[in-house]
C-alpha cells in the first residue's frame, strides 16, 4: 500500500516541481529520488511498516509474493530511470509530466498486484493504460508516435469494453466482484455465465499481455513509441499485467482450470509461434524486441496456464530476468542512431563492456544457462510438467524457443563478428556510470542464473 | 574434491586469461593451466581414492538439483582425455598467429570447464547446465576466429545443438517430476516408467546426444563447423565435444531409459551404421582436408555409438577405449591439417602434393596418425574397433558386415588423402613446409606415443573403466 | 402487457435502432446524435430498473458531457459526410458478419439455459437511490473512489501533454 | 421482466458496437462505438444488479449485494470520461498532423 | 631357446627403429648393415629354435604380456613355436636376409635417408611377417596380417614421387582390406563359437562345433586369404604391386607375404578338414586362379609382370593343394616357391638393374653373355618353376597335382594344363630376355654389366636352394619314408590326417602321370625356347592375345562394376544427398522459419481494423472452444 500512496503523491510532486525547477535535468533527479523512495517504502512494507494495512473491506489482498514482485519491479524501475531517465527529458517539452505519468503507472501497478476485487483490477488496469497511451504518443511531431498512440488507444479501449463485458457476466453468475467468490453461483443455473465471462476476461487480459491473437497492437505501439517509453512499457508494465493475469486465474478461476487450460494452451502456442517466427524477419532491433516481448509473453503465459507454486516462483524470477535484460538492451538502443541490426556492427570493439553486458542480456532473454533467463524459462516449463499433462506444450515451447536464438544472436553476431562501417563512436552519452550500471545488471542476471533460490526465491519461502 | 578442481582450474584459468595482455603470457598461462589440469587428473588416477574425487554441495534443493559431481571410470577417462587434449592443443598451436590471443585462450579454457563439467556432473540439471555452457564459448570462438562463412555456420551449429539440448531438458524435467522432484542421477535412474513413456523420452534424450556426436542424419552441422572453425576449436570440438554425446549416452541415457534403449537399439545401430557408410562415401569425395577429417570422424563416432547400443560388455569396453583413442587420433589429424594449412595456406587436397619430399617427418607422423585412424593393429584404435566390431557381431552378424565395410572405405579415403598430400611431384606450396613448428611436432610425437601405448597395452584403460562398464552391465541385466 | 413492459420494448427498440443508425450513419454529427438517443434509451431502462442515480448520471455525463465533447471535436475538424472515406466493402462485410456471429454465439450459449428465463429482474428496492449508493461508495468503496483521482489526474495531464499546441 | 431480455438487449447493443468498430474507418466513430459497448455493459450490470438484489444467500455474505454493481457502472462512467478526454486528445493530435481521422491512413507501422 | 623366440621379431623391430629414426644421420652402409644384420640375427636365432623344435614335436607357447583381457575375451600377446611356424621363420629370415643383402646393392642409387627408409620398411615388414607366423592366436596373426599389408603398401609406394605407384600401393592396401574384413568376421565367428582365438584352445574343440559354423568360419578366413594371397577375385593388386623395388617384389610379393594365406589355412588345417565344402571352394578358386593367371602371363611383356602373374598362378596351385587336403604339399610348395620365385625376381632385378630400369622384355634379348651369373641362376629358376625333375618345383608341384588327381582327375588335368602354360611363359620370358639378339638402345648395351657380389651371391644361394629344396620332400613313389617334410610337419597336421581318407592311387598310375607330364613339359619348353630365341614375340597382340595382354579386362571390369559405381554413389551422396537432401532439410527448416516470418508478418497489416477483426475472431474461437469443452 505504501507504494500506491507514495507513487501517487510523488506523481503530483513531480507535476508541481515542474513549476519550480524549469530545468529539465532536475526532473531526472526528482524522479530517481522518487524511485528510491518507492523502493524504501515497499521494503518497509515488506517488513510490516505500512502506512495502512487496511484491505478496504477486502478489496485488496496483500501477500508477500506481491511485495517481492513489486520490489523487483521497483528495482527494475530504478534501473530503468538510472539508465534512461535522461533520455526521457529529450522526448518532448514535458519531462515532469512524463515522470509523473510513470509514477501514476506505478500506483496502478500496485493496485493490479494486490487486487482482490474486479473493480480494483479494472481501475488499476486503466490507471496503467491511460498514461501509456499518452506516453506512446508523447513524441507529437513524429507521425509514427501518433499512429502508435492512436492504434494503442483504440485497441486498448476496445479491450476495456471486452473486459467489462466479461466482468459483467462474472458478476451475473456470482453476484460478487470479489475474486475469491467468482466461481460460486449466486443461484443455480447462473453458472452458464461464468465461462462466457471467463472468455472475455481472458481476451482482455490476453490483450494486455499481448497474447496472440490479441497481440497486434504490441509491435506497432512498441515500435512507434519513443524508445525510452517502449522500454518502460515492454519491461515493467508487461510484467505487472502478467501478475494481474496470473493472480486472477490462480485465485479466481483455479477450480475451472479444466475449461480454460486448453484455450490458454492454444493461445500460448500461437503467441510463441507468432512472436518468435515474426521476430525472425524483422530488420529493426526495436521492432524485433517488440516481437520478442510477444514471444517472452508466450513463455510467461505458461505460468498463468499452470498456476502452481513453481509457476509463481518462475514469474517472480522472470521479472528481473526479463526486465533488467529488456531495459538494458533498450538503454543501449536509445543511445544509438541506427536501430537496424547493422547499427550494432562492431559494438564489441568500440565498447567492449557494453557489448558484453548486452550479450549477457540477450543470452538471458534466449534462456541460456548461467543467466536468470534460463531459470525463468526453466520454471515455466517445470510448472507445466508439474501439472501432469500437456507435455506437448513443453516440447512446442522448447522448439519455438530455439527460434528465438536466431534473432537474439543476430545482435551478438553484429556486435562481435562484424565490423562497423563508420569510424566514430556511435553510442551517445556512454558514460562510466552507464557502463557500470549495465555491468551491475549483467552481474545480477548471472548471479540469479546461478543461485536463483539463494538470492531471490528463498525470500519468498521464508 | 578433485572433480571440483577439474572444473575450477580451467574456469579460473580462463577468467584470468581475459586480463592477461601479452600474447606470450596468455600462451604460457594456458599451458600452465592445462598442465595443472593434467596433473590433477593424474593425481586422481594414481594417488587418490575414487571416493574422494566426487563432490556434493547444495545448490537448488527446492527443485531437486544439487551441485553433485561424480567421478567414475568413464568420467576419469574423459577428464584425462580432456586434460591431455588441452596440453597437446596448446603446444600444437603455440606458433599460430592468433588475434587477441588472451581472449581466445580464455574462451578455450572456459570450454574445458564446461566439458569437464559435463563429464563429471551427476545431477541432471547440472549436467544440462554444463552441456550448454560448453557451447557458448565455442560459439564465440568459432564466430570470431573462424573462417569466411563462420557466422552462419557457427550459428547453424549452435541452433542445432541448442534445439537438441532443449529437447533433452524437456525430457529431464519430465523425468525429474516422475522421480518426485529430484534430478540426481541416482533418483532419475530409479524412476519406474512405462514402456511408452520410455519410448518417447528416449528420443528426446537421444536426439540431443545424436546431434552432438553427431549421428547420421543429424550431422550436417559438423563438416561445416569443423571447416570454418579455427583449428584449435575444431580440435576441441572433435576430440572432446563429440565425446560429450557419447559419454552422455553412457552416463545418462542408459541408466535412465534402459527400456527405451532396448526398444530402439536396432534403429540406432542401423542409423549409426548407415552414417558410417554414408560419411565414408562422402569423405572419399572431399577436397578440403578439414571436411575430409570431419566426415571420417562422423564415421568413427557412428561406430562407437553403434557399439554402445549393441549392448554387450565388449562393446562397452571397446567404446570407452575408443572414445579416448579417437580423441587422441583425430587430434593428431587436425594438428597435421593445421600445420599444412598454416604453412601452405591451403587445405585443398588437390592443390597439395609432394609434401613427403619436403617434410618427411610430417609425412611419417601423419601416416602413423592416419593409420591409427583406420585402426591398424598395434595402434590404439585397433583395440577399440576390434572389440566394437565384435560387439556388433554379437548383436547381429549383419551389423558387423555392414559396419565392416567402413574398414574398407576408411582405408580408401585415408590413403587417398595421404597420396594426394604427400606423394607425387612436389608443388610450390610443398616447399614452404620444410621446417615444422616445434610445438606441433612435439604434440604429434606425444600423440604417436599415446597411439602405441594404447595399442599395445590397452589393459590400463580397461582397468580404469571397469566400474563404468560394470554399471552398464548391471542396468541391462 | 404492463406499462413497464411496453416501455421496455419501446426503449429497447429505440436503443437498437439508435445504435444501428449511429453505426451506419454517414455523417459523424448524425452519428453522435443517434448515440445520444441510445444513451437516453438506456437511461430510460435504468429508470425502469429503478436505478435513478445512474439514469441521471448517464444523461449528465454521457449524453451531456462526453457526447458534447465528441461533437466539439467533430465540429472542430469540420468532418461531414463528404469527408467520410470510401468504405471497404470487405471490411464492412467482415465486420458485420463478425459482430453478428458474436451475437449469435452468445445468444446460442445463453439460450440453452432454461433456468435463466426464470430469473427475474426485481424492479423494486432501494439499490438505485443516491443515499444507498453514496453510503456504500464512501464506506466500502472509498479506495476506488480515491484512486479514481489518480486516473483523472493522469487523464488530465495526458490531455494537456498531448493536446497542447506547439512544441 | 426476465433477465434474459436485458441480457439479449445489451448483447445486441454490444454486438452492434463491435460491428461498428470493425466496419467504420473514422476514428471518432470507432471510439463512439466503443462507448456504445461500454454502455451496453452498463445496462447489463444494472440488470444483474437488480437480479441479485434481494437474494438471501448473497445478502448473508455481502450486505451490499446489487449495490456494488451499480457502483461499478458508476466507475465505468468515470473511467470512460477519462478515456474520452485522452482519446479525443490523441485523435486531435493525429488530425493536426495528417488532417484526417481515417484509421486506414495509419499504416506507417506494419509488418 | 624357444622361450627366446621373441628375439626373432625383436631384432627386425630394433633394426626398423634404428634405421628409421636414424635415417638422417646414418650413412647408407651403416643403415644397410644394421637392417641386414637384424634379419640375419633373427635367422640365426631361428636356426637354433629349429634345432630345438626338430627334436620336440609339441608346440611351445610363449606368453609375453596380456594384450586384451576384458569382457570375457582373453587374448594374450603370445607366440607359438612349432614345426610349421619354425619352417616359415627360416624361410622368412633366410630369404629375407638374402634379399636385404641384395637390396644393399640394388638400392645404392638412393640417397641416404631414403635408403635407410627402405631398409626400415623392409625390417618392419620382416617384423610383421614374423608376428604373423609366430602368433599363438588369430589376433596376433591378424596384427601381422595387417602389418605386412601396411609394409607392402609402404614399399609399393616407396618411390612416392610417382603418383601411379602410389595408386598401385593404395589398390594393394584396399584389396587387402577387403580380405581383412572377411578375416575379421571369421575371427568374430571363431570367438563366438569357441570363446577364444588361441590356436591351442580352438583346434581341439573344432570337431565338436557345428559344421555350418565351421564352413562359414573357414570361408570367411579364406576371403582374407584371397586378399593377402592374391586369389580370384582379389588378385589384381599383385601385378600392380610390381611398382615397388624389385627386391621388395621378391620378398613380399613372391616369397613371403603372399603365402600368408597358405600359412593361415595350413595353420587352421583342422578347421578346413572339417569343412569339405570350403575345401572344394578353395580348390576350385585356386585352380581357376592358377589357370587365369597363367593365361595372362602368356602375353605379358613386362619382365616383372610375367613373374607376378606367375606368382598368382603358383599361389593358385598352393590353394589347390590346400583345397584337396594336401597341406604338406602346399607348405612344401610355399618353401620351394619362395626359393625359386625369389630367385627369379632377384634375377629379374639384376636384369633391370643392368638395363637401367628397363622392364620390357621386348627391348632386351641376348643378355646371357653379358650377365652370366644372372642368366644361369635365372635359368635354374625357370626350370625349377616349370617342374622339371629334380629341381625343387617338380617335387612340390607334383605332390599337389597328384593329390588333386586323387581328389578328382579333372583337377589334375586342368592343373597340368596350367603347369604347361607355366613352362611355356617362363621359357618365353627366359628366351626373349637372355637368348637371341640384344634389342635395346646402344647406350644400354654399352652399360650392360653383371651385378655386384651382393646381388649375385643371393642369386647363387637361392639357385642352390631352388635346385636342392625339393629333396626335403621326395615322394613315396621313389623312396619309402623319404618325405622328410611330411614327417617333420606331421604333428601339425595330425588331427587332419586322422580325418582324411588315405589316397589310393596306384604307383603305376602315378608313374604314368609323371611320365606324361614330364614329356609334355619338355616339349613345351623346347618349343618355347626355340621359338622365342629366334623370333621373339614383338608384335602387337591381336585377338585373344590382345585380351590376354589386357589381362582378361579384369581390371576394367572391376573398375566399371565396382569402383566407378561406388565413385558415382559417393559423388551423388556428396552433392545431392548431403547438400541438397539432409543439409537441405536442415537449412530448409531454417528457411521455413524465415518464410514463416515473412508470411506471418503480413498479418501485421498496419490496419487497426484488421487487428480488431483478429481480436474478435480469436474471441469467437475461444467462445466456441470453451463452450464445447
Amino acid at each position: 500500500m505504501n507504494l500506491i500512496i507514495i507513487s501517487s503523491i510523488w506523481g503530483i510532486v513531480l507535476m508541481f516541481s515542474g513549476l519550480f525547477f524549469p530545468r529539465k535535468s532536475v526532473s531526472v533527479n526528482i524522479a530517481i529520488i522518487g524511485a528510491i523512495l518507492l523502493l524504501i517504502a515497499n521494503t518497509l512494507d515488506i517488513n510490516g511498516l505500512s502506512i495502512t494495512s487496511s484491505t478496504f473491506n477486502g478489496l485488496l489482498q496483500y501477500d508477500i509474493y506481491g511485495y517481492i514482485f513489486l520490489e523487483l519491479l521497483l528495482i527494475s524501475f530504478l534501473f530503468y530511470l538510472l539508465l534512461s531517465a535522461k533520455q526521457v527529458t529529450e522526448v518532448g517539452n514535458h519531462p515532469y509530466e512524463y515522470f509523473a505519468l510513470m509514477f501514476f503507472v506505478m500506483a496502478g501497478i500496485g493496485l493490479v498486484t494486490f487486487f482482490n476485487n474486479l473493480l480494483i483490477l479494472f481501475i488499476g488496469i486503466e490507471i496503467v493504460s491511460i498514461p501509456l497511451y499518452i506516453l506512446t504518443g508523447s513524441d507529437k511531431r513524429n507521425l509514427k508516435s501518433n499512429e502508435a498512440s492512436l492504434k494503442y488507444f483504440l485497441t486498448g479501449a476496445f479491450s476495456t469494453g471486452i473486459l467489462l463485458l466479461g466482468i459483467a457476466f462474472l458478476y451475473g453468475a456470482s453476484g460478487s466482484f470479489q475474486v475469491d467468490r467468482l466461481l460460486t453461483e449466486a443461484r443455480p443455473g447462473l453458472g452458464v455465465f461464468t465461462p462466457i465471462g471467463l472468455v472475455f476476461v481472458l481476451v482482455a487480459l490476453g490483450f494486455k499481455v499481448s497474447a496472440a491473437p490479441f497481440h497486434f497492437w504490441t509491435p506497432d505501439a512498441y515500435d512507434g513509441a519513443p524508445t525510452v517509453f517502449t522500454s518502460f512499457m515492454a519491461a515493467i508494465v508487461k510484467l505487472a499485467a502478467f501478475v494481474a493475469f496470473s493472480n486472477l486465474f490462480l485465485f479466481g478461476f483455479a477450480d475451472l482450470s479444466a475449461k480454460w487450460q486448453l484455450p490458454l494452451a492454444l493461445m500460448t502456442v500461437a503467441t510463441l509461434l507468432i512472436g518468435n517466427v515474426t521476430a525472425v524477419y524483422q530488420q529493426s532491433v526495436k521492432r524485433m524486441l517488440a516481437y520478442s516481448s510477444i514471444a517472452q509473453a508466450g513463455f510467461m503465459l505458461l505460468a498463468v496456464f499452470s498456476g502452481n507454486d513453481l509457476a509463481r516462483q518462475g514469474l517472480l524470477l522472470y521479472t528481473p530476468a526479463y526486465c533488467i535484460a529488456t531495459i538494458g538492451i533498450f538503454a543501449v538502443l536509445i543511445r544509438m542512431e541506427d536501430y537496424t541490426y547493422d547499427g550494432f556492427n562492431g559494438l564489441a570493439s568500440r565498447h567492449p563492456m557494453v557489448a558484453f553486458c548486452v550479450t549477457v542480456f540477450l543470452l538471458s532473454l534466449a534462456g541460456i544457462p548461467l543467466t536468470a533467463g534460463f531459470f525463468a524459462k526453466y520454471f515455466m516449463l517445470a510448472s507445466v510438467v508439474k501439472t501432469g499433462g500437456f507435455l506437448w506444450l513443453v516440447i512446442v515451447a522448447v522448439v519455438l524457443a530455439t527460434i528465438s536464438v536466431y534473432y537474439y544472436f543476430r545482435v551478438i553476431q553484429a556486435m562481435y563478428f562484424r565490423t562497423a562501417s563508420s569510424g566514430e563512436s556511435f553510442l551517445k552519452a556512454e558514460t562510466l556510470s552507464f557502463r557500470l550500471l549495465l555491468l551491475a545488471g549483467a552481474i545480477l542476471l548471472i548471479a540469479l542464473g546461478v543461485f536463483p533460490y539463494q538470492l531471490l526465491l528463498n525470500w519468498l519461502i521464508a | 574434491m578433485i572433480s571440483l578442481l577439474l572444473i575450477l582450474i580451467p574456469l579460473a584459468g580462463g577468467l584470468v586469461n581475459f586480463i592477461l595482455r601479452s600474447d606470450q603470457a596468455a600462451r604460457i598461462w594456458t599451458l600452465l593451466v592445462s598442465f595443472s589440469s593434467l596433473a590433477t587428473v593424474l593425481c586422481h588416477l594414481f594417488c587418490s581414492e575414487t571416493a574422494n574425487a566426487s563432490f556434493q554441495a547444495d545448490w537448488l534443493s527446492l527443485i531437486g538439483a544439487s551441485f553433485a559431481l561424480q567421478m567414475d571410470g568413464a568420467a576419469a577417462l574423459m577428464c584425462l582425455l580432456s586434460a591431455v587434449v588441452y596440453v597437446l592443443i596448446t603446444l600444437a598451436i603455440w606458433k599460430n598467429d592468433i588475434r587477441s590471443s588472451n581472449n581466445f585462450f580464455a574462451l578455450l579454457l572456459l570450454t574445458q570447464a564446461g566439458v569437464n563439467g559435463v563429464f563429471l556432473a551427476s545431477d541432471g540439471l547440472l549436467f544440462y547446465f554444463f552441456w550448454e555452457l560448453a557451447l557458448i564459448p565455442v560459439y564465440f570462438l568459432c564466430s570470431i576466429w573462424g573462417g569466411e562463412k563462420r557466422i552462419s555456420v557457427t550459428f547453424k551449429f549452435f541452433v542445432y545443438t541448442f534445439l537438441g539440448s532443449l529437447l533433452m531438458l524437456a525430457g529431464l524435467l519430465y523425468m525429474a517430476y516422475q522421480a518426485g522432484g529430484s534430478f540426481s542421477l541416482q533418483a532419475l535412474s530409479e524412476v519406474k516408467l512405462s514402456s511408452s513413456q520410455q519410448s518417447w523420452l528416449f528420443w528426446l534424450f537421444f536426439v540431443a546426444f545424436a546431434v552432438k556426436m553427431p549421428v547420421f542424419p543429424f550431422h550436417t552441422w559438423q563438416p561445416d563447423a569443423y571447416e570454418q572453425s579455427p583449428t584449435a576449436v575444431t580440435m576441441v570440438l572433435s576430440a572432446l565435444m563429440v565425446k560429450m554425446g557419447l559419454f552422455a549416452v553412457v552416463r545418462w541415457l542408459f541408466p535412465l531409459l534402459p527400456g527405451g534403449v532396448l526398444q530402439y537399439s536396432a534403429i540406432v545401430i542401423w542409423l549409426s551404421i548407415a552414417g558410417m557408410l554414408y560419411a565414408s562415401f562422402i569423405a572419399m569425395k572431399q577436397d578440403d582436408l578439414k571436411r575430409l577429417i570431419a566426415y571420417s570422424s562422423i564415421a568413427h563416432i557412428g561406430l562407437i555409438n553403434a557399439a554402445l547400443f549393441a549392448g554387450n560388455e565388449g562393446g562397452y569396453n571397446g567404446a570407452m577405449i575408443q572414445m579416448f583413442s579417437h580423441g587422441v587420433n583425430v587430434l593428431g589429424m587436425w594438428i597435421v591439417a593445421d600445420i599444412i594449412e598454416q604453412k601452405t595456406g591451403t587445405r585443398k587436397i588437390s592443390e597439395l602434393g609432394g609434401l613427403a619430399q619436403t617434410s618427411p617427418v610430417l609425412a611419417i607422423l601423419l601416416v602413423i596418425v592416419a593409420l591409427a585412424n583406420i585402426a591398424l593393429p598395434l595402434t590404439n584404435a585397433f583395440i577399440g574397433e576390434f572389440l566394437m566390431f565384435n560387439a556388433l557381431f554379437k548383436a547381429s552378424v549383419w551389423y558387423a558386415v555392414a559396419a565392416g565395410l567402413s574398414i574398407i572405405f576408411g582405408a580408401v579415403y585415408t590413403l587417398r588423402m595421404i597420396q594426394h598430400i604427400f606423394l607425387g611431384d612436389k608443388t610450390e606450396r610443398a616447399d614452404k613446409v620444410s621446417v615444422l613448428p616445434f610445438g606441433a611436432t612435439l604434440s604429434l610425437v606425444l600423440i604417436c606415443i599415446l597411439i602405441f601405448v594404447g595399442g599395445l597395452y590397452p589393459g590400463l584403460f580397461f582397468q580404469l573403466t571397469a566400474d563404468s562398464v560394470a554399471t552398464l552391465l548391471k542396468i541391462f541385466n | 402487457m404492463t406499462v413497464s413492459e411496453i416501455l421496455f420494448w419501446f426503449l429497447s427498440a429505440l436503443a437498437i435502432a439508435g445504435a444501428l443508425m449511429m453505426v451506419v450513419g454517414k455523417n459523424p454529427v448524425y452519428s453522435v446524435l443517434w448515440l445520444v438517443v441510445v444513451f437516453f434509451a438506456i437511461s430510460g431502462h435504468y429508470i425502469l430498473l429503478n436505478a435513478q442515480f445512474l439514469a441521471i448520471v448517464n444523461i449528465i455525463v454521457y449524453a451531456g458531457a462526453i457526447m458534447v465533447l465528441f461533437l466539439f471535436v467533430i465540429m472542430l475538424m469540420n468532418l461531414n459526410a463528404e469527408n467520410e472515406p470510401q468504405k471497404n466493402r470487405w471490411m464492412w462485410l467482415a465486420g458485420s458478419v463478425s459482430g453478428g456471429t458474436l451475437l449469435l454465439v452468445l445468444v446460442a450459449a445463453l439460450r440453452t439455459s432454461e433456468l435463466l428465463a426464470v430469473q427475474k429482474v426485481s424492479e423494486g428496492g432501494e439499490t438505485g437511490l443516491i443515499k444507498t449508493l453514496g453510503s456504500v461508495l464512501f464506506k466500502d468503496y472509498v479506495l476506488p473512489f480515491e484512486v479514481s483521482s489518480i486516473l483523472f489526474l493522469s487523464a488530465m495531464v495526458g490531455a494537456v501533454v498531448i493536446g497542447k499546441k506547439g512544441d | 421482466m426476465p433477465v434474459n431480455y436485458y441480457i439479449f438487449l445489451s448483447l445486441t447493443l454490444f454486438s452492434i458496437g463491435v460491428a461498428g468498430v470493425l466496419t467504420r474507418r473514422n476514428a471518432i466513430i470507432i471510439f463512439m462505438c466503443i462507448e456504445l459497448m461500454l454502455n451496453s455493459v452498463n445496462l447489463l450490470l444494472v440488470a444483474f444488479s437488480k437480479m441479485h438484489f434481494g437474494n438471501v444467500e448473497l445478502s448473508m455474505l455481502n450486505s451490499n449485494v446489487g449495490i456494488e454493481a451499480q457502483l461499478f457502472v458508476f466507475f465505468i462512467m468515470v473511467v470512460a470520461a477519462a478515456e474520452v478526454s485522452v482519446g479525443l486528445a490523441i485523435i486531435v493530435m493525429m488530425y493536426r498532423n495528417i488532417h484526417s481521422v481515417d484509421v486506414n491512413f495509419l499504416n506507417r507501422l506494419k509488418h | 631357446m624357444s622361450q627366446l623366440v621373441f628375439l626373432v621379431p625383436l631384432f627386425p623391430l630394433v633394426g626398423f627403429l634404428l634405421a628409421g629414426l636414424g635415417r638422417n644421420y646414418l650413412s647408407r652402409s651403416v643403415s644397410g648393415i644394421i637392417a641386414s644384420a637384424a634379419v640375419f640375427a633373427s635367422f640365426v636365432v631361428s636356426l637354433f629354435i629349429f634345432q630345438e623344435v626338430r627334436a620336440e614335436a609339441t608346440p611351445v607357447i610363449v606368453e609375453l604380456f596380456p594384450f586384451i583381457d576384458v569382457a570375457g575375451i582373453r587374448i594374450p600377446f603370445a607366440f607359438q613355436v612349432d614345426r610349421l611356424s619354425v619352417l616359415f621363420l627360416l624361410v622368412i629370415t633366410g630369404v629375407g636376409f638374402l634379399i636385404h643383402l641384395y637390396s644393399s646393392a640394388y638400392m645404392k642409387e638412393e640417397s641416404a635417408p631414403h635408403y635407410a627408409r627402405y631398409f626400415a620398411y623392409l625390417n618392419l615388414f620382416v617384423f610383421n611377417m614374423l608376428l604373423l607366423v609366430l602368433g599363438a592366436n588369430y589376433l596376433i596373426m591378424f596384427i601381422g596380417w595387417e602389418g605386412v599389408g601396411l609394409c607392402s603398401y609402404l614399399l609399393i609406394g616407396y618411390w612416392f614421387k610417382n603418383k601411379a605407384y602410389g595408386a598401385a600401393a593404395r589398390k594393394a592396401f584396399v584389396m587387402n582390406r577387403i580380405g581383412d574384413l572377411g578375416f575379421l568376421l571369421g575371427l568374430f565367428f571363431l570367438l563366438q563359437q569357441f570363446g577364444s582365438l588361441t590356436f591351442s584352445e580352438v583346434f581341439p574343440g573344432a570337431a565338436g562345433a557345428p559344421s555350418e559354423i565351421i564352413t562359414l568360419i573357414t570361408l570367411l578366413l579364406f576371403v582374407g586369404a584371397t586378399g593377402k594371397s592374391a586369389q580370384i577375385p582379389l588378385f589384381t593388386w599383385l601385378p600392380d604391386a610390381m611398382a615397388g623395388p624389385t627386391p621388395v617384389s621378391a620378398l613380399i610379393h613372391a616369397a613371403t607375404m603372399v603365402t600368408a594365406g597358405i600359412y593361415m589355412i595350413a595353420r587352421s588345417n583342422i578347421l578346413y578338414t572339417l569343412a569339405p565344402a570350403t575345401q572344394l571352394v578353395i580348390a576350385i578358386i585356386g585352380l581357376c586362379t592358377a589357370i587365369l593367371a597363367a593365361t595372362i602371363a602368356l602375353k605379358q611383356n613386362d619382365i616383372k609382370k610375367v613373374l607376378a602373374y606367375s606368382t598368382v598362378s603358383q599361389l593358385g596351385y598352393m590353394f589347390l593343394g590346400l583345397g584337396v587336403g594336401a597341406y604338406t604339399g602346399a607348405v612344401f610348395h610355399v618353401i620351394t616357391h619362395a626359393f625359386f620365385k625369389a630367385l627369379l625376381f632377384l634375377g629379374a632385378g639384376s636384369v633391370i638393374h643392368a638395363m637401367h630400369h628397363e622392364q620390357d622384355i621386348r627391348k632386351m634379348g641376348g643378355l646371357a653373355k653379358k650377365l652370366p651369373q644372372t642368366h644361369l641362376t635365372f635359368l635354374i629358376g625357370c626350370i625349377a618353376i616349370a617342374g622339371i625333375p629334380p629341381f625343387s618345383g617338380f617335387f612340390s608341384k607334383d605332390e599337389i597335382l597328384i593329390n588333386a588327381y586323387a581328389f578328382s582327375p579333372v583337377l589334375y588335368w586342368i592343373g597340368m594344363a596350367g603347369a604347361l602354360m607355366t613352362a611355356f611363359y617362363m621359357f618365353r620370358l627366359y628366351a626373349t630376355t637372355f637368348r637371341g639378339t640384344f634389342r635395346g638402345t646402344c647406350e644400354q648395351a654399352h652399360h650392360l654389366h653383371e651385378s655386384p657380389w651382393q646381388m649375385t651371391l643371393p642369386l647363387i644361394i637361392l639357385a642352390i636352394a631352388a635346385v636342392a629344396a625339393g629333396f626335403m620332400g621326395i615322394p613315396e613313389l621313389f623312396a619309402k619314408d623319404a618325405h622328410w617334410l611330411q614327417r617333420f610337419l606331421s604333428p601339425v597336421f595330425e588331427q587332419s590326417t586322422a580325418l582324411q581318407h588315405a589316397h589310393t592311387i596306384s604307383h603305376s598310375t602315378e608313374y604314368l602321370l609323371l611320365g606324361i607330364s614330364i614329356a609334355l613339359l619338355l616339349t613345351v619348353i623346347v618349343y618355347a625356347w626355340k621359338r622365342f630365341s629366334s623370333k621373339p614375340d614383338l608384335n602387337e597382340a591381336v585377338g585373344i592375345g590382345k585380351l590376354l595382354e589386357r589381362k582378361w579386362l579384369v581390371d576394367e571390369l572391376y573398375d566399371s562394376i565396382i569402383a566407378r559405381p561406388l565413385n558415382h554413389i559417393a559423388g551423388w551422396l556428396n552433392t545431392v544427398a548431403e547438400k541438397k537432401g539432409i543439409d537441405g532439410l536442415v537449412n530448409g527448416s531454417g528457411k521455413l522459419v524465415q518464410w514463416g516470418g515473412r508470411q506471418l508478418r503480413l498479418l501485421q497489416s498496419g490496419q487497426v481494423g484488421g487487428y480488431l477483426l483478429w481480436m474478435v475472431l480469436g474471441m469467437l474461437l475461444l467462445l466456441v472452444l470453451i463452450k464445447t469443452l
